[in-house]
Parts: structure tokens; C-alpha cells; sequence
């Protein structure tokens, strides 16, 4: 088949893959909101307006903190930086981990080794233990910064998961027969692994992006998140910290987890989607 | 095999090497006098004390040396298993402080990654039989897997230890009982284990469905699949090799997951305040407790290293292409 | 496979069971004590004993919360900060007891203490004092007891050779002791902070055991004795021999007291909404929420502040840098600051704001309010930009923030600890209410031992400190503002991070602390001149007073310290320092509701 | 008459549309018969070969019959098809190489294969050692994973375990194609040893490559475009061809017994039609130097010969004539 009719075909299953849309409509209404949220919002980030805590009115739309900020506007911030460190550190992490996992899995041997070395390094040093140092240097922190770090320092996930793949490429024909024909490493990498391994490769970008948010929420939870902004994580964080279960400020705490757990479920749901799609044997199935 | 065995030891030891200075560091790299924070603690009236104080326990601590020295030091400290003095829990070692921690950690992330790996996978497997099931159960998991475990730790600590008041929401056991090895105390301890165990497992438990769903998939299309069915082998006979080729990039998840897993754990051993590894390291983070800090971190690199290892292992016995595809790269 | 993996599961579970009785394990001493101190719980092990049973009874056990940052790991007087709560009041007991409420020092072991002459101080101790051990506390133990910081000088209490000469027993129950230069306020203060050791068990210890050893189990003559700890908590026991039941016909109403080290600011609410803790003394945001909230649930004051105030929390600037070296920002910054939305925003009015003295409310008859209504300050952003504009600052380049007289930018980072919530919205409001007056103020949140290697090093801008607690001198106070001799390293315990210099002001506290308590005219007239040059120069700028955080529960036990008429006055408080400051006699007030 | 086929019809079920890619196909399997299906890659070669034992998902079956040894083969029916896999079908993939579970010890995966379909493994064995042996395989390989062996044993291991069970019909599915020339040689006298030796009674060999068939087929089978071409004796396809398509196709066949490459072959102006919506009649028309205007019908695939079967009535005509 052509490429332009494997195009067509591709946008055709797409267009009729129920989990693809679902999810994707999901992310998108959050998108939106993360991009139009602020403008709507009727009062600037942080700051104490009201006296105190004020369950949801038409004037605070989703209510106020303990301390009188306005949890509307944190939220819509707080939705936008979940994008940022989802893009900005699984997209960094993803490529990490594809540059290690396929070197690693094709070539073998030393390269193997190597490689291997420095994703247990990574892997075993407990990732918030540089953060802490980080952390103890900078006084000021953006949520760039953290998606960065996120990036540089969670992709041996998808280094690991990617090596393996390969491994049982590589020990199929095709490749075999590349190698016969005398085809270069990258070549092969990118000709014959890669393609072949594409949906695999969305999966881990969109795991990889979902696992970035979710990891920027338990590091804003501890204490060690961005001092500048907001976040959903550090709503949370502030959230137990002001005691809104017990005070019963569910306003507070309920939104940011239902948002995290609702954008990232969807990436997810989303990401079975696509792997349908580029995949017609799941489709049969 | 037995060259390759030496070499993958070799490269654990590097790595060991590495990321054990790189712990080392910690304490060292942080700006402030850990000793200077200790008396900060402390809190004494009288300066003049404090001056004597800290040279002493400057002394002490061994920070008074050159820095090469006190790198030796600390190497030849670690195999005699001293990681120095707790500032926050003076003068307590290091040591003793992770040991009473470690029971509650193996309690609690050993029960929950391995049942939720062993539930999920036969949960995904299960859900991967057909396209209604796989639409209908999976969206569960996926829901699961991307919920935050510090919320969903506050979510069931405030539904049933809040609202229900069925189970304690903090601690490891009653503050009214002594460890013991009696009933009492062991229900005591299981009462306030579940809530934590139940964050976690729940959340991981979604996250293996899916990669095993996945996996299964792709197995089950597998040419050897195809084959068999050619040959009018039975569902059950396929399914069962497709499961036992897709447990193995699970396998391998496992040791990956685990360095995320202990931040999970963290999280959730804050929000129920569970004295694990994971608790200490946040007490140790507030209270700028970097010797603590420091142990607290070389258990879980060796923690993480040693299931590495084992995983490599039983990966090179399960798995024949990763076992002769290594043998070629070795030779 | 799965079977292996099953396998090695359950192994490790019973292994994590058998481990997780460690820590009783662990700690040896502890074992034996509780095996010596009730061997039902060692018997308890039999299945079939009913699972109701518990080693605590509640309604005879006091629980609280609050001081314990961590596991107990320290039964040592001698470890100001890290001593398991308790050890000093309960455990370990002092001279005298101060309490700030009242201004008065109560005799404890000692019978009474007086100034002979400018020099000689006489110190008469109770006869049948006794150590829980049967050994009576005798003039040799206090005496041991001082000398120790005599022999080592890493003793918190060893500066106190300096100015004391000797210790002489004139019988077993007298003491003289001779002083070359008399601190009479530092000393008082030593009356009720110094623990008295046995010498019959510390004798033998050499500096280091003594120093930093963790004394477990301690041995003391106090109301209580050591009956365990673990991880999460210590138990303390009831000492029914106690001397003070006879001497002082004193009942200390919990049998056990237990303290919970600390958690989760969600969980300690929860445990005290539901009474399973009955003192707290954590700082709990909203509390002011749920008191009269039908929990049960009190505090000191039925109405904010709720709280009793027991330190200042200082806005400290670095006087090395322009333009904090300028007394006329620093005033402007004084009355930019919108204290009263750090009261009712952050704390939601259970602080109180501070007096621009900053002395706490113990001390107003300290205030000389007429150098106060003369060069004192409020919240009144107009006069704050007037101050400014006066001095020469002004938005030169238009981005809406002043420069220097001199043109420079004004660029400035006010910094607390990173996680302390409460002062991190503190700096937050602050800096938005300075911006308020076109001074370009940014909070950060830098990782504690930065932010105090940065305080001690004079490398800062803004900080906001409270070093200095409630105590029986307002000289500490002082010493605190205006400590010298400025050093390189203004190490904790110090003060004046700020580098404030001027030797006059220096003399003046040093005078102070040379006058002897109870001549409180003389202490009055020093003051005013001090808080002349305080307010004009302001070189820290208080804002308020953070409260002795104490939410008790009435579920167990009733009676607590209140502002109530006939209730009793004591700090309601565990911290150490507080037991002796009143708070164990709190102990004897509580009653049990099981009683009634 | 071991396999008898008539009319049978599969398409494939595709976005664009049905994709005719086998239309009408009769023709019949003597007893120890092997008969070579040749065509261009796409000719619908192996959909006819799968679809006598395995419709796969997107495969719809449309009309045929098909009887194997006097009993009607199910095709259309997964389940009832399923009693005569392997027993009476069986079949040699063309991803042979890949075909064995890399996880399972060889060994073990057979016999958990054969005591899948029932048949008590120790009974078997034996016969499973000596038709290692036969085809040079020690018995160690059931001791080894698939991944130690090299692709030639693969290969004949595939073949033994395809057999075991003594199939009445075997389908060999570009057996040769990833193998260098002398295992191919090999490989193919094996399948000539197990007819003779009657392991099975008869095979399909589905190839491009005529030359191998040259070596052991008994008769050819040539398709075109979904229809077949015609069916012979191997000689007779070879020496006299009548089919003008078979004819180009040998033609080009630089020399007997020299490899004939998969590229479309050079002499014929012009492509093998689309299968979407091929032009009724003979589908080789277009590109047929002597088509007339009969040729807008359908050629029956008719027995010219002894076994000598065509579809083209320019050579129906010309048989004629010769009468």
C-alpha cells in the first residue's frame, strides 16, 4: 500500500477510534482551559483577596483557600504548568530514553554495558536526592526548571522499556537481513527499529508525559516543587498542609487530584487509542 | 556465562561506586553548617556554650578533616555499617534510625508491589481476552494508574478514617500498645497498615493491567501465536505462552518502577504518616538532616541496585533471547 | 516463576512482621525496663488473649503532641534542644520554677535562693528530696551538678564559670556561691533551665558520655519515670514515691503520659478533633475553625488570639547592605507591612500582632508608652511612601518600584525556610503589601540550613526570625536585638543577625542584665532608653507575636490552663523549657472525666 | 483424489473496498501428489494456500467447496475447521523462522502442542526422534530454544513438527525463500523424502521460484491475478507450456534450474491488474499478446490434456482446431 493511502487509512481509523477521540476531547477541554482559564479568571494568583476560606460563589467560582486565595485562579495556573512539565519532561525523557534504548539494544556488547551503567545510576540514585541539592541552591524555582529536571532525570523508565523492545527486534529476521545488506546503525535504527516499533514509541512519550505530571504532583506534595506559580501539586501540598480534609475545604483538594488523575487517565486512554490505530492488528482484534 | 556474570557484577560495582560518591556528596554539596543547624535545634540560650559545642561536634562528625579524608572515611565507615550520627534524632546513628525504619518499609512496599504486579498482570491478561472486556475493564486501570497516590492516600484516609472512622489515619500501630509480638499488637499494626498498602497497591495495580493488556496484545500476534492456531492448538495453549512471553518486559518494568515506587511510597507514607524510609527521608528533609538523608539514600541505592540485579538475573534464566543475545555481545 | 515470587512474598511478609518488633528489640535498656516494669504485656503473647487489651489505659494516660520533631532518641538534660520531651519537668527537675504568666519564681528543689550581697548568692534546698532511686538529692548533687560545667566546657551552662567563682556546701542542705561580676537576670534564668543530675550515676561519666550519650532510661527525682519509647512515641510513668506528694501535697492526676511524635498537620487536627490526643501543641492552621465546634476542643483564650504569645517574630534586615543600612527605609518598611493581613490571612487571628517594641504581652509593664506613642509605627502605606520620598527615594526609571537616593535599582529577597507554610505566606503578604509602596521585595524559600548559613554568614536581605522564646528576663530579649560583640559567624543563640552596632545600646543591655530582678524600677528606667534607640533605629522590625500553640481536647481530661476565671494559669505547653515554666503543674490541676 | 477444490472464492475485507484476490479456483490433489503454485508475488498464491486451513481475520470466504479425502473441509467454519488442523492439514509457514515460541524449550513446546490436539506425547516420540534424524536434526534441539538454532534447522523443524501427526495434506509456504541455494536443496528433498515416506500424502508447495518446484513437484500450478492459469505435469509446464502467461513466465527463465528473481517480469509490457476491481474476464488480457475480443469472458479452467489443465481460449481454439 502507498504511503498516501497508509495516511488516509491512519486518519480514517482515528477519526472512528472511540478511545482515540474520548481522550483526546478530554486533553483538549483541559488545553482550552489552561489556555483561556486565566482570562477568566476574576482575580490575580496568590493573592489574599478574601478573608479567608469561602466555599465556591459566583464570586470565588471554586471557592477561596484558608488563606483567602482565590482557588480558581491557582487551578487554570495550576492546569497550564501540568502541561508544561507534561510536554517539557516527557518529551525530554522520551528522547533520553530512545537515544539510550536503542544504542543499548541494538549494538550490545560494551555499548550495552555503558549504557546500561549510567541508566542504573540514574535509576538507583534516588531522582529527589539531586533535587534536594538543587533545591537547597536555588532560592527561586519555575516550573521549567522542574520539567527539566523531571526530564533528565526519569527517561531510564523509557530507556529500559524502549532496550528491551529492541533486543527482541533484533533477534528478528528483518533486522537480520538489514544487517546482511550491509545497512548502518542509525539506518537500521531508524528504518528498520524504529517503524517498528512506532506505536511502542507513543506509548512510552504519552506514558512518559502522563508519569512527568504525575511525578511533578508528589514533588510538589513533599515540599520540593516550584516556589513561583501555582501547580496542582502544591495546591495539594498546600491543601494538607491548611488541613482542608478535616476543616472540610474539599473545594480545595478534590479539583487539582480529579484534574491530574482526569488529564492523565485520558493521555492514557488516548494513548491505547493511537496504539490501535497505528497497529491493524489491534484493530482485528 | 560465567564471564558475563563477572562482567554484569563488575558494572554493578561501578555503579555502586558512582552512585554511592554522589551520595556522599549530599551532606557536603549543601550550603550550611549541618552542625551550625544542629545547634540552630538545639536551641540553647548561652552562645558561648554553643562555641565549645561546635567544635566538638564538628569533631564529631568528622567535618573538621580534610575532604579526600573524610571521602576514605566514609568509605571505610560504610563497610563497617556507620553512616555517622542522626543530627535530627542526636545522637542516634544513622544506622539504628534507618534499621527501626526498614521493617515498616518491607511491611509495606514488598506486599504492595508484589501483588498488585502479580493481580495486575492476570488483571490485564484477562482484560486482553476480548475487545468487549478490554473496553469496558480497562478504562478502570487506566483511571487507576493516573491517579496521583498522595490523593488517593487523602482520599481514603478521609472516607475511612475521617467520615467512617474505622481506621486509624497515622502511625504504624496503636500509640496505646508496645511492640510486642502479640496478637493485639499485630492487628494493631495490620489496621494501620491497610490504608497506606491500599494507595499504593491500587495505583500500581492499574499500572501493570495496562502494560500487561499491551503486551498481550502484541504477543498475541505474534508469528509463534499464528502458528499454533494453524495448527488448531487451543485458545488456552496460546494465551498461555502470549502471558508468559508478555511477563517478562513486565519483569523488567518491575525494577524500573521501583525507584518511582519509593517516591510513591513517600508520598503516601507522608499523607498517613507511616514511619518508613520514605517519612524518614521527608523528616530529614525538613530538618536538614543530611547524615540521615544521606543513609536513607544509600539504602534505596542498594535496595534499587540489588533488585537490578536479581531481576538481570532471573531475566538471563527465564529468557532465552536476552540470555544468547547477551552471550554474542559478551564473546 | 509466580510461584517463587508468592514464595519470597510471604517469607518476607513474616519477616517484615517479626522485624517490625525491632525497635522494642532495639533498644535494649528499654526491653529489660518494660520486661522489669510490667511482664503482663511479655505474657500477652498467647493467641488466645482477648485483642481489646491495651498496655495504656486511656483515661488514665495523657496523651500529647507537639514537641517530638522525630523519634525520641535522647533522655539527656544536658541536650538543651533534643531531649525527649519531657526529660526536664517530668523526668529531670530544676531549682525553681518560673512562671511568665504570673512573673513568679516557685521554689521546686530548692527551699529558697537569695542574694546575701552583690556577690554571694545563698541557695537552701528541700530536705527529702529524693531520686526515684530512693538517693536523696542532697547540695553535693547540686553542686555536682554546676561544677560539671566547670570540667566541661561543652556543657550548655559552662559560660556560667565565667562570672561564678565557687560553689561552697555549707551543709547538706546550703550552697554559697561566690560570684566575681553578678548577671543577676542570666542567672535567674540558669535557676530554672539548669537540671539537676545524681552525681551517684553521673560522676562516672567522662565529657563525651555525658555530653552526647543519650542517657536512656534517665534517672531523675521528677513525678515521672521512664517506662518506654519506640519510633512514634515516650511513655512516661507516674512516680508514686514522688517526694513533691508529701513536700508540696501535689497529685499528678495522668498515671501515664504519652507523647506522640509529631505528624501530618492532617492527622495530628484529626487525632485531636477526635480526642485521641489531649494536649497538642503543634501549630494546626484553622484551628480557630473547629474550637467551640462541638469537638471539644479549647484553647487558652475562648476568643482570638486564642493563644498565649510566646515569641516575637522578628522581621530581621541586614544593616551591611544598602539600603537596610538606611534607618529611614527600614522605618518606611516598618509601616509598609500589613501585619493585620499575616494575623487574620495567615493565621487566621490566632497570632496577635506585635507592639513596635516587640515585647511580649508578659512584659507590657516594660513598654514606656510614651517613647512608643512618640517613635512608634503602623500599618500606614501613605506615611511609609512619605518616608521614602523624604529620604530621597524614587521611581527614577518608571517600573513602578523606588531607587536608591543614589539611583541604584532596589532589588531585595525577604527569605523563610522552605515548608515552614505559615511564614512562607508571611513573606508572601509581606512582600506584596512592600511592593505595595514601590519597594521591589521578592519572597524566597531557600532549603533551612541555606537560609541560616546565609543569617549567621550576614549574607541576606530580609529574614524573618523568632530565636529568642518567652522567658523570665526581658534581657534576653535585648541580648538578642543588640547582641555583641558582633563576630564573623553570628551563630544560633546569638542574635543581631543584622549586624547592628552601637556601643552605647550594647552598654545599656549589659547594665540591664547587672540588675538584679526584683528592682523593677531600674530595669523600667534602662528599658526606655533602650526602646529610645530601638525604635529610632529599628534594627529588626517586629511584627507579631507567634502563640504558644496549644489546642487541648476535654474528651479525658478537663480543668486546663485558661483564661477562665478560676482556671488555672500555667503555659499550657510540652516544649522543652516549658515544663519549668509552670506547665508540670498543670499536671496536678488536670482531672480525669472517667472520675466523675 | 486426496484434495478436491471447486469454485473457491475468497476475498479480502479492506478500507478501500473487497479485494478479489482468489475468484473460481477449482482444481484437485492427487494422492502423494506435490504440486508447485507459481505466480508473481500478490497473484493470491498464498491466500489460496492459508485458506485450506486457515481463514485469517480479514479474509472472507465466499463460495467453494472443498473436500479433502471424500470429507468436506469447513473453512468457513474456525471451529469445526479447527478437528482438522494439523490431523488432516497442516501447514509449513512462511515465517518458519519465527514460527516456534522463543521461550519454550523446543521440546516442551511440541509436546505441549501435540497433547493439546489430544495425542499422548510419549507415543509420539520415537517417531519424533527419527524424523529429527531424517532431516539431521539431533535430538538435542529439544533441549535448546528456538533462537540456538540457525535458520536451515529451523526451518526442518517446522517441517517435522508441521507432519507429525501424518497429515493427509501439508501446505508449504515459501519454504525456501529465506534460505541460501543448497539448504533450499535440501529442504526441498526432505518434502520429496516425507511423501514418499508418507508422512504426508500430499503437498501444496506455494513459491515463486519455479526452479525449486522443477526439482520436486510432480505438477505445476501457475496463477495470475486470483485465476488460475493452468495446472501440469512438471515437465509439461516447463518443456511445453500452453498458457501464453506460463509461457512468458518460463521464457524468462534465463535457463532451467537458474533462479528466477521476483521482479515483474521484463518481457511483459505493462502490470498485473489491481485485485480491487479487476477487468471481468481473463485478467491476464491487458497484457496478453494474443487476446481477441472472447477474452472479455471468464476462461473455464478446462482439462486439455491428460492432467493438463488451462484457462484461455485462444489455446481452447487452437486445441480445437488440432482435433
Amino acid at each position: 500500500m502507498s504511503e498516501e493511502k497508509k495516511k488516509n487509512e491512519l486518519l480514517f481509523f482515528a477519526l472512528r477510534n472511540s478511545k482515540l477521540k474520548i481522550g483526546a476531547a478530554i486533553v483538549f477541554l483541559f488545553v482550552l482551559f489552561a489556555i483561556f482559564g486565566p482570562s477568566f479568571a476574576k482575580y490575580p494568583l496568590n493573592e489574599f483577596v478574601a478573608g479567608g476560606p469561602n466555599p465556591p460563589s459566583a464570586d470565588y467560582y471554586m471557592g477561596t483557600t484558608a488563606y483567602g486565595q482565590d482557588v480558581f485562579a491557582q487551578f487554570v495556573h495550576g492546569l497550564g504548568s501540568t502541561f508544561i512539565v507534561g510536554l517539557v519532561g516527557g518529551g525530554i525523557a522520551t528522547l533520553l530514553g530512545m537515544l539510550v534504548g536503542f544504542f543499548g539494544g541494538y549494538k550490545g556488547g560494551w555499548v550495552d554495558e555503558l549504557l546500561n551503567g549510567v541508566t542504573n545510576i540514574i535509576l538507583v540514585i534516588p531522582t529527589f536526592a539531586l533535587l534536594l541539592i538543587m533545591v537547597a541552591y536555588l532560592k527561586l524555582r519555575g516550573i521549567l526548571l522542574e520539567s527539566i529536571f523531571i526530564g533528565l532525570t526519569c527517561w531510564p523508565w523509557a530507556a529500559r522499556a524502549i532496550r528491551a523492545q529492541t533486543f527482541s527486534l533484533v533477534s528478528r529476521e528483518f533486522v537480520d537481513l538489514a544487517k546482511l545488506s550491509g545497512m548502518g546503525t542509525l539506518k537500521i535504527i531508524f528504518r528498520e527499529i524504529a517503524p517498528n516499533m512506532m506505536s511502542y514509541l507513543f506509548m512510552t512519550f504519552i506514558l512518559q508525559f502522563g508519569g512527568a505530571i504525575l511525578n511533578a504532583a508528589t514533588l510538589d506534595f513533599v515540599g520540593l516543587g516550584p516556589t513561583q506559580g501555582a501547580s496542582l501539586g502544591l495546591m495539594m501540598n498546600w491543601a494538607t498542609i491548611g488541613s482542608a480534609l478535616l476543616l472540610g475545604y474539599w473545594w480545595w483538594f478534590v479539583p487539582p487530584g480529579l484534574a491530574i488523575t482526569a488529564i492523565v487517565g485520558a493521555l492514557y486512554i488516548m494513548n491505547v487509542g493511537l496504539d490501535e490505530v497505528f497497529n491493524p492488528k489491534l484493530r482485528e482484534m | 556465562m560465567k564471564r558475563y556474570f563477572l562482567r554484569k557484577l563488575l558494572i554493578y560495582l561501578l555503579t555502586f561506586f558512582i552512585a554511592v560518591t554522589i551520595d556522599w556528596m549530599i551532606p557536603r554539596f549543601m550550603p550550611g553548617d549541618p552542625v551550625l543547624n544542629m545547634l540552630a535545634k538545639a536551641g540553647s540560650v548561652h552562645a558561648e556554650a554553643q562555641e565549645v559545642m561546635y567544635g566538638y561536634l564538628t569533631t564529631a562528625f568528622g567535618l573538621d578533616l580534610p575532604i579526600w579524608q573524610q571521602y576514605l572515611n566514609f568509605w571505610n565507615a560504610l563497610f563497617h555499617g556507620d553512616l555517622g550520627v542522626s543530627v535530627l534524632q542526636f545522637p542516634r546513628p544513622v544506622v539504628d534510625v534507618i534499621k527501626s525504619a526498614i521493617p515498616f518499609d518491607l511491611l509495606l512496599l514488598i506486599p504492595a508491589i508484589v501483588l498488585s504486579w502479580i493481580a495486575g498482570n492476570k488483571f490485564g491478561a484477562f482484560a486482553a481476552r476480548s475487545k468487549r472486556m478490554d473496553n469496558t475493564l480497562l478504562p478502570v486501570g487506566y483511571i487507576l494508574t493516573a491517579t496521583p497516590y498522595m490523593w488517593l492516600g487523602i482520599l481514603l484516609g478521609w472516607v475511612f478514617a475521617i467520615i467512617l472512622k474505622i481506621i486509624p489515619i497515622s502511625g504504624a500501630f496503636s500509640y496505646a500498645l508496645k511492640p510486642a509480638l502479640t496478637w493485639t499488637f499485630v492487628l494493631s499494626v495490620l489496621e494501620h497498615w491497610i490504608l497506606p498498602f491500599a494507595s499504593l497497591f491500587i495505583v500500581m495495580f492499574g499500572g501493570w493491567a495496562i502494560g500487561m493488556r499491551n503486551m498481550i496484545i502484541y504477543e498475541l500476534e505474534a508469528d509463534y501465536a499464528h502458528y499454533l492456531e494453524a495448527l488448531g492448538a487451543p485458545k488456552r495453549l496460546i494465551r498461555r505462552y502470549a502471558y508468559n512471553n508478555a511477563l517478562l518486559p513486565q519483569l523488567s518494568g518491575l525494577a524500573l518502577k521501583l525507584g518511582v515506587i519509593v517516591a510513591g511510597a513517600m508520598a503516601t507514607e507522608i499523607v498517613f504518616s507511616y514511619p518508613g524510609i520514605g517519612y524518614l527521608i521527608l523528616m530529614a528533609i525538613q530538618n536538614s538532616d543530611y547524615f540521615l538523608l544521606q543513609g536513607c539514600f544509600l539504602f534505596i541505592i542498594i535496595g534499587v541496585l540489588l533488585a537490578n540485579f536479581i531481576i538481570d538475573i532471573v531475566f538471563i534464566l527465564i529468557d532465552p533471547r536476552t540470555r544468547l543475545g547477551m552471550q554474542g555481545g559478551a564473546s | 516463576m509466580r510461584k517463587i515470587v508468592l514464595a519470597l512474598l510471604s517469607v518476607l511478609i513474616v519477616a517484615g512482621f517479626v522485624m517490625s518488633c525491632a525497635p522494642a528489640a532495639a533498644e535494649a535498656p528499654a526491653a529489660e525496663e518494660e520486661v522489669a516494669a510490667e511482664p503482663a504485656a511479655e505474657e500477652a503473647a498467647p493467641v488466645e488473649e482477648a485483642p481489646a487489651v491495651v498496655d495504656y489505659p486511656r483515661e488514665e494516660t495523657l496523651y500529647t503532641m507537639g514537641k517530638q520533631w522525630g523519634p525520641p532518641t535522647s533522655w539527656n538534660p544536658m541536650q538543651q534542644g533534643s531531649y525527649a520531651m519531657g526529660a526536664i519537668g517530668l523526668c529531670y527537675e530544676t531549682l525553681f520554677l518560673y512562671n511568665p504568666l504570673t512573673d513568679e519564681y516557685i521554689p521546686w528543689i530548692a527551699e529558697s535562693g537569695a542574694w546575701l550581697d552583690d556577690t554571694t548568692y545563698e541557695l537552701k534546698i528541700k530536705e527529702g528530696v529524693t531520686f526515684s532511686d530512693g538517693e536523696a538529692l542532697t547540695a553535693d548533687d547540686v553542686k555536682f551538678t554546676f561544677e560539671m560545667g566547670k570540667n566541661f566546657k561543652s556543657a550548655f551552662y559552662s559560660e556560667l564559670w565565667a562570672w561564678l567563682t565557687s560553689i561552697e556546701k555549707v551543709d547538706d542542705y546550703t550552697l554559697k556561691l561566690t560570684f566575681s561580676s553578678p548577671e543577676y537576670q542570666k542567672w535567674a534564668n540558669y535557676l530554672y533551665t539548669v537540671a539537676m543530675l545524681p552525681e551517684h550515676i553521673w560522676s562516672t561519666l567522662t565529657e563525651e558520655q555525658a555530653i552526647t550519650g543519650a542517657n536512656q532510661p534517665p534517672l531523675g527525682s521528677g513525678p515521672y519515670v521512664y517506662e518506654a519509647a519506640d519510633e512514634t512515641k515516650v511513655v512516661w510513668e507516674r512516680n508514686d514515691s514522688w517526694w513533691g506528694i508529701e513536700e508540696m501535697g501535689l497529685n499528678m492526676a495522668p498515671k501515664f503520659i504519652i507523647d506522640i511524635a509529631n505528624i501530618s498537620n492532617n492527622a495530628a487536627l484529626g487525632m485531636v478533633l477526635q480526642g485521641q490526643v489531649d494536649l497538642d501543641n503543634n501549630y494546626l492552621p484553622g484551628i480557630a475553625s473547629v474550637i467551640n465546634g462541638g469537638y471539644g476542643i479549647t484553647t487558652y483564650y475562648p476568643e482570638a488570639p486564642y493563644m498565649l504569645s510566646g515569641n516575637t517574630a522578628w522581621l530581621v534586615m541586614n544593616l551591611k547592605k544598602a539600603p537596610m543600612d538606611d534607618a529611614a527605609f527600614r522605618r518606611a518598611v516598618a509601616f509598609a507591612i500589613k501585619v493585620e493581613d499575616i494575623v487574620t490571612k495567615d493565621y487566621g487571628n490566632i497570632v496577635l500582632p506585635a507592639n513596635p517594641t516587640g515585647l511580649l504581652p508578659v512584659w507590657d509593664k516594660f513598654v514606656d508608652q510614651a517613647v512608643v506613642d512618640e517613635l512608634g509605627f503602623s500599618y500606614d502605606p501613605a506615611e511609609a511612601k512619605k518616608i521614602l520620598a523624604d529620604a530621597g527615594y524614587k521611581d527614577v526609571d518608571g517600573d513602578g518600584f523606588v531607587e536608591t537616593p543614589d539611583g541604584s535599582q532596589i532589588a531585595l529577597e525577604i527569605g523563610c525556610p522552605n515548608g515552614w507554610s505559615d511564614w512562607m505566606v508571611a513573606i508572601q503578604i509581606i512582600s506584596q503589601s512592600l511592593k505595595e509602596v514601590g519597594i521591589n521585595v521578592e519572597p524566597v524559600y531557600p532549603d533551612y540550613s541555606a537560609l541560616t548559613a546565609g543569617l549567621y554568614g550576614g549574607d541576606f536581605d530580609m529574614v524573618i526570625n523568632n530565636d529568642v522564646q518567652i522567658s523570665n528576663t526581658v534581657w534576653a530579649y535585648y541580648n538578642f536585638i543588640f547582641y555583641h560583640p558582633i563576630k564573623e559567624q553570628m551563630i544560633s543563640g546569638t542574635g543581631n543577625y543584622g549586624r547592628y552596632e552601637n556601643q552605647e545600646v550594647f552598654d545599656l543591655v549589659d547594665q540591664l542584665d547587672a540588675t538584679p530582678i526584683d528592682d523593677v524600677a531600674g530595669m523600667q528606667a534602662i528599658i526606655s532608653e533602650i526602646q529610645r534607640i530601638q525604635l529610632t533605629d529599628l534594627p529588626m522590625i517586629p511584627l507579631w507575636y507567634n502563640g504558644v500553640w496549644s489546642q487541648v481536647s476535654n474528651t479525658y481530661w478537663t480543668n486546663w490552663p485558661s483564661s477562665a476565671e478560676g482556671a488555672p494559669k500555667y503555659l499550657p505547653a510540652t516544649w522543652n523549657g516549658y515544663w519549668n515554666m509552670g506547665a508540670v503543674l498543670m499536671l496536678a490541676e488536670l482531672q480525669s472525666t472517667a472520675a466523675e | 483424489m486426496s484434495l478436491r477444490v471447486e469454485n473457491l472464492t475468497v476475498y479480502y475485507q479492506t478500507l478501500k473496498g473487497v479485494v478479489q484476490a482468489l475468484e473460481d479456483a477449482s482444481f484437485s490433489l492427487g494422492d502423494g501428489e506435490i504440486m508447485g503454485l507459481a505466480g508473481e508475488s500478490g497473484c493470491g498464491k498464498t491466500t489460496l494456500g492459508t485458506s485450506l486451513i486457515q481463514l485469517s481475520g480479514r479474509m472472507r470466504y465466499m463460495r467453494g467447496k472443498l473436500e479433502l479425502d471424500g470429507q468436506e473441509l469447513p473453512v468457513w467454519d474456525n471451529q469445526a475447521m479447527n478437528a482438522f488442523r494439523y490431523r488432516k492439514v497442516s501447514l509449513i509457514p512462511q515465517y518458519a523462522m519465527s514460527a516456534l515460541n522463543p521461550t519454550r524449550k523446543i521440546g516442551r513446546m511440541t509436546r505441549e502442542l501435540i497433547e493439546s490436539r489430544s495425542v499422548d506425547f510419549r507415543v509420539v516420540l520415537p517417531e519424533l526422534k527419527r524424523r529429527l534424524e531424517l532431516v539431521e536434526l539431533s535430538e538435542k534441539v529439544l533441549d535448546m530454544y528456538p533462537i540456538e538454532l540457525s535458520g536451515g534447522m529451523k526451518q526442518r523443524m517446522v517441517m517435522v513438527l508441521s507432519t507429525l501427526l501424518n497429515p493427509s495434506l501439508l501446505i508449504a509456504d515459501e519454504i525456501t525463500s529465506a534460505l541460501d541455494v543448497s539448504t533450499q536443496k535440501a529442504v526441498v528433498k526432505m518434502l520429496a523424502e516425507f511423501r514418499d515416506r508418507e508422512f504426508v500424502k500430499s503437498v501444496m508447495v506455494i513459491t515463486h521460484d519455479i526452479s525449486v518446484l522443477y526439482q520436486v513437484a510432480d505438477s505445476i500450478m501457475v496463477m495470475y491475478a486470483g485465476q488460475l492459469s493452468e495446472k501440469a505435469p512438471a515437465d509439461a509446464i516447463i518443456k511445453n507450456p500452453r498458457h501464453p502467461y506460463t509461457k512468458m513466465l518460463i521464457s524468462s527463465l534465463p535457463k532451467i534450474g537458474v533462479r528466477h528473481t521476483e521482479q515483474v517480469l521484463s518481457g511483459i509490457p505493462g502490470k498485473p491488474p489491481l485485485l480491487l476491481d479487476p477487468p471481468a474476464g481473463c485478467r491476464f488480457r491487458d497484457r496478453c499478446p494474443v487476446a481477441f475480443e472472447k477474452c472479455l469472458q471468464v476462461p473455464p479452467f478446462l482439462e486439455i490434456q491428460k492432467d493438463h489443465y488451462v484457462a484461455c481460449w485462444k489455446e481452447f481454439e487452437s486445441h480445437a482446431q488440432a482435433k
